[in-house]
């Protein structure tokens, strides 16, 4: 396996590699989250109890599942990064902050959105929104790290430490829903714990999730070898691919 | 042996150099203090609801003090280049950052904890609470010591101060304010404790293993 | 119009048009944002690249690093 | 011995040094000179394991530098000194950091510091906090001394004391590897590094 | 003429400043709106009370997180030297100082007031009393940054931070905290808001007025 | 005529000089020299206003000192430059602060700093951050130049272009103040003024 892997390792490989990822997923992805959006949009079924504020879901699921799926992918790039001392993982922790900040503030943003019309308000201190909330701080601070070193290798190295040690906070959080619940009056989400969802409203919410994930790869894939050509940027394939 | 005494001597020195600077380690206290005050103040004498604040602002207090004490943590060292010379002088970089820690935790946190008996008066809060407070108040800012110090040597030589402190620790505590919360919960209605207290100090005896190592790690980073 | 009765009634989103569509606009906005910050952020580090690289050569010639009246 | 090879070190794309090698062996003093920022901070820091280097290695006696920790006494631009302490207790640190037994009092003495023990450091003026950062030369049982421009604000008379001190350490079997923008007299530099400014 | 424009340079300079070091200015937010977070992590999700609670956290959050900034209105300049350069270029002081004091409104406590904004949903503040505390928290910033730059030039030499600054600015502020509450009461039930309003003003204008030369005159004594 | 008259300094129950005269015509360069903590660096801050002196006065042209804040060009331990800016950004401030027009890449050209304008400082070597400090006596239209070592970390061929620069200024009818340890050539001190060590 490491003798195919081996030559991916080479700056160059993998810079032509993640973008070929980016070429052909990206397309993909778009039409995906396209598709997944119009179909849920003018062709799910109304759902009986909440109207046809529920088409949030095409979008909230996706971003809320991906805002911590993308965590969990960065604590580890970022664990292997330092361990093994692996530069290219160091720069993929940093392609994929910002996305994964993006959907955070997304599923927050349309959890809101959805909220006042279900809740009556924009808000409520319920563990789920919470932790969803600190999550986006964490983000937040694996980039401001980042940016608060003036050598990038520093920087990125510092982003990673964060992005594992944040990591133990993803399995916590989790768990915090039951712990809190049981003490403070858990919100109305509990309303929705078990969403009967029937298939013709499941389909475009799966096509959605696939296509994000889609999407995710490939942004990073295109970040990632911005990111490498920045690091990399005194090297000679750097300088010819450029002229 | 020769460990033990380095380190007994890591301390003596930064406990000689808090009494030079009396003002600098008295002020988070100070701040402590004025948390506390400002409550009352802007809320409005209602002991009823002050009452009922009082733990949430002890650890709003313990927190803020704390992350204003925590980015001088390694700092001064750093910037007149004793760190270097520590590092230099072949001990273990965890020894170090450990000796550190602890020195910072009995100048800047025991101190906040036993301030933190003046909720009794002020919030009229009951003394049986206060003690559970105090015993979460001491777990909780040991694991912010740890915490803190992970960051404070990861923005060490970008003097960031407070600012990103806060967004690296903050997060992080989270569980920890969680658990604490309910613990006080608990002792409020006069339920057992030992579950989320538990959990409170497994936080923290995790923490105390993990930092030092991700300490030294951070400096020797901004040393190079 | 799939499940819905007409057209106005689509945009109209039955009375949740304001939540549906804003977050499906914001959602619009934010990820098509990101990947022309994305784009915009390589080429502007092309552009630094090559910047560095002719200030790189100009160095060799046009340099000073002593004093002088 | 202790050698360097192939050190390159490259900052914000300009290289400093490249391939650069180097040898001292006891009882020697090398002197290194050249422009403002040439690179000679940056070496010195390498030397002694400071800086991260793109490339190259360096040994003393067949040891990787990173393990002599007690064998090196570095002096550099930073001071090393609490400005809020006294020079005696700045001092005291250092005795028991490198674990030296000596009298506090006499080294003050001997670097013109008496009648300021009490006195923090911040007060001091240019000259004596540099002298407090110096009086780990008369204590130091390192083999290898590195140090950054030690004359920085020193007195005449201070330098003539400084330059007896590398005499007395080269001739005790030590290694001195030493930069200054003031010339140091020739009978006691046996090897002179000049780096020359790179573009 | 010539003085508006070395006022103006002197803006220009402190702005960039604050832009190479980005994050530096952007921090004080940061701090505020974990303040904000902090609340209703432990006092618990309970939407009349935080409701209740929602202008004395504002405040006490703006006080916090402007207690962070103000220590380092002047040190950087002090210890690099520029301060005692400026002092010797032969301009009269209180315009040195009253640049800095309003570079340092504009950069560190604006941003505040309007970050302020998040009580709304965070805490279901309504909007229309929102918008009474953001003129309260915009008059008391201003009033802060003047008592703060007075008391952020007497500690310049001494490196004290934030601990002294809280004990110098707080008692002086508790007045204006206490016609804020005043405002939010009186907009919480209707009434009209003139009366605390107008004397947060004066003070607010009053501070103006005399800050900029007490603050030069503490200056100059930490110079000699 | 630059003239100071009974000055006297204490410091922390040590007096440090008592009763110092001096004075200084246009044209003049005068070298204050001293041991380490002898007193200069307080001398010349007092000479400029910037300490608080127990007695004395000191005027310029029989101005007090204090009123004649354009006139005076002190260049001290301390650099008055932001670390986080670059050399230009820097030098474009003091240019605006004292009303100058020059061309800002001449002069960072003059000083050696071409190629490293948009560096922050904070990277520079240390001489070259002593540069971008220095780079004042180029542009400056004062006629009192007090310079607290001005040679600190400057290489040979620097300290021979800030020496002839001394003279340009003697020459245009400047007053020169200046300290140093190194020591400089006798052709260009009018006045040699020692300050010894009070105990
Ligand atoms: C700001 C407000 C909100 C935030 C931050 C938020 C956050 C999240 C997160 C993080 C998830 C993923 C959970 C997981 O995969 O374990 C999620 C899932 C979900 N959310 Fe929200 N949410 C918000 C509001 C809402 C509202 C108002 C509704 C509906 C009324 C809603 C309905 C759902 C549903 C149905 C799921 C899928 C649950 C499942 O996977 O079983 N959310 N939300
Ligand atoms: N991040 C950086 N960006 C650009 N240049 C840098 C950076 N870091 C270091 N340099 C350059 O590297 C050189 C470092 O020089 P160094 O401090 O080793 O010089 P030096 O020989 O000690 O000079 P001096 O005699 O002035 O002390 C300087 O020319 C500096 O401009
Ligand atoms: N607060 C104080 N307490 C005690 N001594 C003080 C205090 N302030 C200054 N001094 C003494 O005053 C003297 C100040 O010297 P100054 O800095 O003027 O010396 P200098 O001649 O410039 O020396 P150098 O050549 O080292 O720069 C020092 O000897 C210092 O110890
Ligand atoms: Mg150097
Ligand atoms: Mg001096």
């Amino acid at each position: 396996m490491f003798k195919w892997l081996h030559p991916y390792a080479k700056p160059e490989k993998a810079y032509e590699l993640s973008l070929s990822f980016y070429k052909w997923l990206m397309p993909l992805s778009l039409i995906g989250i396209f598709v997944g959006c119009l179909w849920g949009l003018m062709f799910a079924p109304t759902d009986y109890q909440q109207g046809d504020s529920f088409r949030i879901i095409y979008i909230h699921v996706p971003s809320a599942i991906w805002s911590m799926g993308i965590y969990m992918s960065m604590g580890i790039a970022g664990f292997c990064a330092l361990v093994w001392q692996i530069r290219l993982m160091e720069i993929s922790v940093l392609a994929m902050a910002p996305i994964g900040a993006i959907f955070t503030a997304l599923a927050l943003i349309t959890g809101s959105l959805w909220g006042k019309p279900m809740w009556g308000t924009w808000w409520v201190w319920d563990a789920r929104l919470t932790s969803e909330l600190i999550l986006l701080f964490l983000y937040l601070g694996v980039f401001a790290l980042f940016h608060s070193f003036d050598d990038q290798r520093t920087g990125a190295k510092a982003a990673c430490i964060l992005a594992v040690i944040g990591m133990i906070n993803v399995p916590i959080i989790h768990y915090s829903v039951e712990w809190w619940n049981t003490l403070h009056q858990g919100a109305s989400i509990t309303k929705f714990d078990k969403p009967s969802i029937a298939g013709p409203m499941l389909w475009p919410l799966l096509i959605n999730i696939f296509s994000v994930l889609l999407f995710f790869i490939a942004l990073t894939g295109y970040r990632f070898a911005t990111e490498l050509l920045r690091a990399e940027s005194h090297r000679k394939w750097v300088i010819n691919l450029i002229k | 042996m020769m460990y033990s005494q380095f380190f007994k001597h890591m301390l003596q020195r930064d406990f000689q150099v808090a009494a030079t600077q009396k003002h600098e380690f008295g002020l988070p206290i100070i701040f402590f203090i004025l948390v506390l005050v400002l409550f009352p103040l802007s809320i409005g004498p209602e002991p009823g609801l002050l009452n009922r604040l009082a733990p949430a602002v002890g650890w709003i207090a313990l927190i803020l003090a704390m992350l204003i004490a925590l980015p001088r943590m390694f700092v001064e060292d750093y910037e007149n280049g004793w760190l270097e010379q520590l590092f230099l002088s072949g001990y273990p970089g965890s020894l170090i950052v450990s000796a550190r820690i602890i020195s910072f935790w009995a100048l800047y946190c025991l101190p906040l904890v036993l301030t933190s008996f003046l909720l009794v008066p002020f919030f009229s809060l009951e003394i049986k609470l206060w003690w559970v407070l105090a015993q979460t108040l001491l777990c909780g800012s040991m694991l912010m010591a740890c915490l803190g110090s992970v960051a404070s040597a990861l923005l060490v030589a970008s003097r960031k101060g407070s600012g990103v402190m806060a967004l690296l620790v903050v997060p992080l505590l989270i569980p920890a304010l969680i658990f604490a919360t309910a613990t006080m919960d608990a002792a409020g209605q006069n339920l057992p404790i030992t579950g989320p207290m538990f959990i409170l100090m497994a936080l923290t005896i995790f923490a105390l293993t993990v930092a030092p190592i991700a300490t030294a790690q951070a400096l020797k980073l901004n040393l190079g | 119009m799939g499940a819905f009765d007409s057209f106005a009634e689509f945009i109209s989103m039955n009375g949740y048009a304001d939540y549906v569509w804003s977050s499906y606009g914001i959602a619009a906005l934010l990820i098509v944002g990101l990947v022309f910050w994305s784009k915009h952020k390589r080429k502007q580090l092309i552009e630094e690249i090559k910047q560095q690289d002719e200030i790189k050569k100009r160095r060799s010639q046009h340099t000073n690093s002593e004093m002088s009246l | 011995m202790l050698s360097a090879k192939n050190l390159t070190c490259v900052r914000n794309q300009r290289v400093l040094f490249e391939n650069l090698s180097l040898e001292l062996n006891a009882g020697q003093l090398m002197y290194v000179t050249g422009p403002n920022g040439a690179g000679k901070t940056t070496l010195l820091r390498s030397l002694v394991g400071l800086n991260q280097l793109q490339h190259g290695e360096i040994t003393f006696n067949q040891q990787n530098i990173s393990e002599c920790g007690t064998n090196i006494l570095f002096i550099g631009h930073k001071p090393a000194i609490n400005e809020w302490l006294t020079a005696e207790q700045n001092l005291l640190h250092w005795l028991s950091l490198t674990q030296v037994q000596a009298d506090s009092t006499e080294l003050l003495y001997k670097v013109g510091l008496t009648g300021l023990t009490d006195v923090p450091v911040r007060y001091l003026s240019a000259g004596q906090k540099r002298r407090v950062a110096l009086v780990r030369m008369w204590i130091s049982q390192a083999k290898i001394w590195v140090l950054d421009e030690p004359f920085t604000s020193i007195d005449h008379k201070g330098v003539e004391v400084l330059t007896a001190l590398f005499k007395r350490h080269k001739e005790n079997g030590g290694y001195v590897i030493v930069t200054s923008h003031q010339s140091l007299p020739e009978s006691i530099v046996d090897q002179e590094f000049k780096l020359a400014y790179r573009f």
